[in-house]
């Protein structure tokens, strides 16, 4: 009875020969002097509508960087985009971070969007000393680590719940229509949890009377029932946090069932995904959504760079893509003052951002600035009415007012 | 040299090989890797227990695999409690989870058992993410625990550098082939196989078939839980999504049919070919074409079974032995 | 004293009794047979026996005690083997390998069981084959190496359970000499077979059963005779085949 | 009251289509007597199918069941010639060969991830269709027509299946085999043609129901995934082979999630439905329909 011994010789073999083959495929090649970005996105599995969105606006930002000379500071260097797919599996986030850092040796990281990967791998650059990039994930935690190397372009959870309420307010004054119930709708995830946390507090602190709070798994593949209990609950305001499937299918099963609300308020994602409007049609119509950035952005270039995005993936521009968009062009400023591919003084111009111009400012806000989070100071979001003008249903920026499209009523309550 | 030195010695090789790996691999990035295909060849090993030598698929081990990794990650978190002894515990309380599932789930025959499985996996699952607070314990729903980097070395199991982890799941590893090795010449695995093969005649031969597959159970929850404890203090960061997902407990049956099931070293024969797969095709295909990857690892998936429906393990072990003969013959 | 008795055993399957009120004994050190034509429950008796299903009423006794609900394991252990009509050898493993399951019940360490396995083997004229796989045997072989895993238990009583169907008329014969030995050696034999020959041959006493019920008991002669297992049998000639 | 009924309704309508989704499971399983890890991915491809057809066709989406059967039932067919049966006949001794299950799996992912390669991440919904958002009213309850014309197809292909196995010689052949391939080839049934049919019949059956959600679902590559756990309940739970079971299972399924969540989380409402169905295991584990000891 040798046999199990001779097993183990075989797989110690098999063994043998990989390691090998590890060893060889390690040698590193001299290069140019570039600066290389390791972009950490999920491009398979449930998230890859937005992983895509993000890699297709980093791709034409780096494309408009490298062309317009690159770094000049570093003698021209240019921007080398390595990406990779998370699958949105915080184990692979990690491991590709890992092998970004140490094998393809990159001066900076960006992604992930699903904060579950977004965690454990800026805590693995924080670990090496290599900035991040967050441009999208909005949990408070991420820059709440205490980590010196994160930064994040896009606002945090706390901002949009605020903004959501106080829209509501806003729009309460101004139409002068008072709105007492709410309902709470969200997928149960950290992002959806994250968010009605803050409801809550926010819901209590505005005498709003909550009426509903509901998680349902975004896996769901019928909503009815969900939508049944807001049609029972009878809420004036129905605030929702959805993935691209679920606001879809909400959107349409909200109308099937002729739910009457005043206002519906979306978080952006699934709200925002360029399938949206396509999927959901008239049943959106009405419908606010809370965004960091729209088409129709009285900001100069907002236009060209989203007609240029347009012609070439074939839908339009979206907070989640234009924070991709913006996030490159922060690097690129940050390159330029650092002189030098040292991460401790990338991090350092990374953290005297101060971005007030230049192409990649198409936001509504007036400058990139980080605080001592890492958290972009200045990042504020815009509400957006969908509507049809004549058009087609389109986002309309109703919120804040300064930024309201011009000519523009917003229908509030809602019909 | 006789076959059984040569043998000898071609271990002592490997040993000395896999020990020294870090000494010139230096990159971290494949160290990373090698502690994942290692953890997996451990975690398939353990699942072999039930899934290869009682004959029966468990597709819900990422249950106990989460029992590990979150009864650690809230005492070390919350209590302080060393990570180790949440280890042990761990395993416990999904040795006690293992056995109150396989009293009811071993009498049932192949599809079922395997679909039972696969919902006590998924309830596991939906029961975290519903679950904020388990008594004085904060499990945090689907929102996951996350493990401060502070107070690093080895009583809290946890480095700044890969290899301490990298020993430290090889010995795992090492620790649990043996342990099988054991167990597949013991009476027990005799058993287990027997019972797994034809249960009515090991019964007429004095096998308490269902007894025995409790006993591989309680072993192999066991084990799987110390890997997700182990697993947990690697990443720092656990969610149901990824340590209770069914992606995982069918990794695991996957490297186990691959490499050759009931096998002592298919698994690890499993994890060598479908790991590197899984990762590289990702770093090599990821980005270029979305998906690609996957469809490639599923390929593999296709085109081994049709090709080696008993797996790795058969064509190679018999290659082995092929080399083994003739180097013998040599030396006489 | 009789060393496994059965009284009035019914075993009824939804309405239907495969088993209905059989009642016998046999005695320490003798070879029985128990006969019938298909689906008269002869297998269902075995099965009752060696504990696979608990008897709907009435009682077994093996070795003077009322083993009813005992798990087939329980019996193993107290000296009750059995052989299966469809052999059931572990197909995937080497012939040393099932016997040694058998053998493993009288002991823990391995090497006693593997020394236990090798002389039941060789006592079979299996040894040259152990290594082989079990799946790759003849029909022949298989239906030994049945009999060798229940003989590594150490019974005190075997049912075998149809061991000769399939064979050749050679194999047959090989086959009777192995029970006879198996009967000098002391283990008491209960055994289905439908090669009257060979049943006429080994048995002290053949029980007849038929739908369920005994019809008939007796010596082999007495049997053969008997007009109403030739009317059960109606067509089937005995001593051919 | 009213409330209730109103979900219990849904329940049953949304439940007729998931056990729909499961039929082809169930049948694939009760012939060749594998679990089809695929069969959500052939549920997306009769979605996409039927997506294409109803969008270039522009006619009603049950319309497109003309070209969405035939197509899926040759597209299971040669998948199962392919791909699955090289693993049959290599694993010929073997009664339920679990390689069969990698396999699929296989299957599952390459399917998926072809169709994010070639249509991209993105959702889709046919806008215009005579069916899209139509609702019907009785007396205060609202009742989904595109579901109620889901439970139709659902009832009378379930039915369809039924008389096809028990009345036609094909049918009888495939039980045959399906009690007893050994026996059945003895017959002079040819067992791999069998279960090619077997199985395409199956993919036919997830075009079917593809065609069902297509009116009201959004199509996009993951989509079988939510569908195929679902599946795997509902048969166990119908009793694994059997058509009728099925679509009963289907129904306790969709009732469960339609009526629980108005007492709990619908979070927890899908831990009911595991939960249930770990109790069902434990007392009647052949299910509804089930044989007790075959499968």
């Amino acid at each position: 009875m040798k046999k199990p011994i001779k097993e183990i010789g075989v797989c110690s073999a098999v063994l043998w020969v990989l390691t090998m083959a590890l060893g060889a495929g390690s040698v590193c090649l001299a290069q140019d002097k570039v600066v290389k970005v390791g972009n950490i996105i999920p491009l398979s599995g449930p998230s890859a509508s937005v992983g895509q969105q993000g890699k297709n606006a980093r791709e034409m930002a780096v494309e408009e960087i490298n062309a317009a000379g690159g770094i000049k500071s570093l003698g021209g260097a240019k921007l080398v985009m390595l990406y990779t797919d998370s699958e949105s599996k915080p184990e692979k986030g990690v491991a590709e971070a890992e092998r970004f850092i140490n094998t393809e040796k990159v001066h900076v990281l960006t992604g992930c969007w699903n904060s579950a990967v977004t965690y454990p791998t800026t805590a693995v650059a924080e670990r090496y000393g290599i900035p991040f990039i967050v441009p999208v994930s909005v949990a408070d935690k991420i820059t709440e680590q205490g980590f010196k190397t994160v930064f994040r372009i896009a606002a945090k959870d706390s901002w949009w719940t605020r903004d959501q309420f106080a829209f509501l307010r806003d729009m309460e004054k101004e139409f002068n229509a008072k709105l007492e119930k709410i309902a709470f709708v969200y997928e149960n995830g950290d992002w959806g949890k994250g968010f009605a946390e803050q409801w809550k507090e926010l819901a209590k602190k505005g005498d709003y009377k909550v009426v509903l709070d509901e998680p349902y798994p975004s896996t769901a593949t019928d909503l009815s029932p969900i939508v049944q209990k807001i049609k029972r609950a009878n809420p004036d305001v129905l605030l929702l946090v959805s993935n691209a499937a679920d606001a879809i299918l909400l959107t349409n099963t909200l109308a099937d069932y002729r739910v009457k609300l005043k206002a519906i308020i979306g978080s952006g994602g699934g709200h925002a995904d360029p399938s949206f409007l396509q999927a959901a049609g008239k049943n959106a119509q009405y419908l606010f959504d809370i965004v960091e950035w729209e088409t129709d952005v009285n900001k100069p270039g907002a236009k060209e760079a989203n007609e240029k995005f347009k012609s070439r993936y074939g839908y339009n521009l979206a907070g989640e893509s234009v924070d991709a968009y913006l996030a490159m062009y922060v690097l690129a400023d940050a390159m330029e003052r650092a002189a030098s591919l040292d991460p401790v003084k990338i991090r350092e111009a990374l953290a005297t951002t101060n971005l007030g111009s230049g192409r990649g400012m198409i936001v509504g806000y007036d400058a990139v600035e980080f605080d001592k989070t890492g958290q972009n100071k200045h990042a504020s979001l815009v509400m957006v009415q969908i509507n049809d003008i004549g058009k087609g249903m389109e986002r309309i920026t109703v919120w804040p007012k300064n930024a309201r499209r011009a000519g523009y009523q917003p229908v509030f309550p809602m019909p | 040299m006789t076959r059984e030195n040569l043998q000898k010695a071609f271990l002592t090789l490997v040993l000395i090989i896999v020990f020294g790996l870090p000494l010139i691999l230096r990159s971290p990035t494949y160290l990373h890797i090698l502690v994942l295909l290692y953890l997996y060849a451990y975690l398939t090993t353990s699942w072999n227990l039930v899934g290869g030598f009682a004959g029966v698929l468990p597709l819900g081990h990422a249950a106990f695999f989460g029992i590990g990794a979150y009864t650690s990650t809230v005492l070390y978190v919350q209590y302080g409690v060393s990570p180790w002894f949440g280890m042990v515990l761990g395993g416990v309380l999904a040795s006690i989870t293992g056995v109150m599932i396989g009293l009811p789930t071993f009498k049932m025959r192949g599809a079922y058992f395997a679909l039972a499985t696969i919902a006590f996996g998924e309830g596991m699952r939906v029961m975290v993410e519903n679950i904020d607070h388990l008594g004085p314990f904060n499990i945090n729903g689907p929102r996951g625990l996350q493990i401060p980097p502070l107070n690093v070395g080895l009583a809290n199991l946890m480095f700044t550098n890969k290899e301490p982890y990298y020993y430290i799941i090889l010995v795992m590893l090492i620790a649990v082939l043996a342990v099988t090795y054991f167990i597949s010449r013991s009476r027990l695995g005799y058993y287990l196989n027997a019972g797994g093969e034809e249960p009515e005649a090991a019964m007429s031969l004095g096998v308490n078939v269902a007894r025995c597959k409790l006993i591989a159970m309680a072993m192999s929850s066991f084990l799987t839980a110390l890997a997700g404890s182990f697993y947990a203090q690697f990443s720092l960061f656990i969610h149901p999504k990824s340590v209770i997902s069914l992606d995982l407990s069918f990794e695991i049956a996957f490297i186990a049919l691959i490499g050759g099931r009931g096998s002592i070293v298919g698994p690890v024969l499993g994890a060598l070919l479908l790991r590197p797969v899984s990762d590289f095709s990702r770093i090599y295909f990821g980005a270029t074409l979305p998906g690609l990857h996957l469809i490639i690892f599923g390929m593999v998936l296709i085109l081994v079974m049709i090709y080696l429906p008993r797996g790795l393990q058969q064509p190679l072990t018999k290659a082995y032995n092929g080399l083994l003969n003739r180097l013998d013959r040599r030396s006489r | 004293m009789a060393i496994l008795e059965l009284r009035n055993l019914i075993k009824a399957f939804g309405g239907l009794r495969a088993v209905d009120g059989l009642s016998l004994a046999i005695e320490e050190g003798q070879i029985l047979g128990l006969i019938g034509p298909n689906g008269a429950g002869k297998s269902t008796a075995f099965n009752c026996i060696a504990g696979v299903y608990p008897p709907s009423s009435g009682e077994v006794y093996f070795c003077g005690e009322k083993t009813n609900n005992q798990k087939p394991w329980d019996l193993c252990r107290k000296g009750l083997a059995r052989t299966f009509q469809i052999v059931k050898p572990f197909a995937s493993k080497s012939l040393l390998y099932n016997v040694m399951v058998g053998s493993f019940s009288r002991t823990k360490k391995r090497s006693k069981a593997e020394e236990k396995a090798l002389a039941v083997l060789k006592s079979l004229h299996l040894d040259v084959k152990k290594d082989m796989n079990s799946g790759n045997l003849t029909i022949a072989d298989r239906k030994k190496l049945e009999i060798g895993r229940a003989l590594a238990t150490e019974p005190r009583l075997l049912l075998l359970d149809e061991v000769m169907a399939g064979l050749r008329p050679t194999e047959v014969d090989e086959m009777v000499a192995v029970i006879r030995n198996l009967r000098d050696s002391g283990i008491t034999i209960f055994l289905i077979e439908h090669i009257m020959r060979a049943i006429m041959a080994l048995s002290d006493r053949i029980v007849v059963i038929h739908y369920g019920k005994k019809i008939c008991e007796g010596t082999p002669k007495e049997v053969a005779d008997d007009e109403r297992v030739i009317k059960a049998y109606l067509g089937e000639d005995y001593g051919v085949s | 009251m009213v409330f209730i009924l109103e979900d219990t309704i849904n329940g049953i309508l949304m439940g007729s289509i998931y056990g729909l989704t499961a039929l082809g499971l169930t049948l694939i399983f009760g012939v060749l007597k594998v679990i089809n890890f695929a069969h959500g991915s052939l549920l997306m491809v009769g979605m996409y199918v039927a997506y294409w057809a109803v969008t270039l066709s522009g006619a009603h989406p049950y319309l497109t069941l003309i070209l969405v059967i035939p197509v899926m039932y040759l597209f299971g067919y040669y998948l199962q010639d392919i791909v699955i049966k090289p693993i049959f006949k290599a694993e010929s001794e073997v009664r339920e060969p679990i390689t069969v299950i990698i396999v699929t799996t296989g299957v599952w992912y390459v399917l998926d991830n072809l169709t994010l390669l070639i249509f991209g991440p993105h959702y889709r919904t046919i806008q215009e269709n005579p069916l899209r958002g139509k609702m019907l009213e009785l007396g205060g309850m609202l009742i989904s027509v595109p579901k109620l014309w889901g439970f139709s197809a659902a009832v009378l292909t379930a039915a369809a299946v039924y008389l096809f196995l028990q009345k036609t010689s094909m049918g009888r052949a495939i039980r045959a085999t399906s009690l007893d391939r050994e026996a059945a080839s003895l017959m002079g049934i040819k067992q791999f043609k069998i279960y090619n049919i077997a199985f395409g019949i199956g993919t036919a059956t997830a075009g079917i129901a593809a065609v069902t959600l297509v009116p009201f679902y959004n199509v996009f590559p993951t989509v079988g995934v939510l569908f195929d756990i679902k599946g795997f309940i509902i048969v166990v739970l119908g009793g694994l082979g059997s058509i009728g079971g099925a679509i009963l299972g289907g129904m306790i399924i969709g009732v469960i999630e339609s009526v629980g969540p108005q007492f709990m989380a619908a979070t927890w409402a899908e831990g009911i439905v595991y939960g249930l169905f770990l109790l069902f295991l434990f007392v009647k584990p052949s299910g509804l329909f089930g044989v007790r000891y075959d499968w």
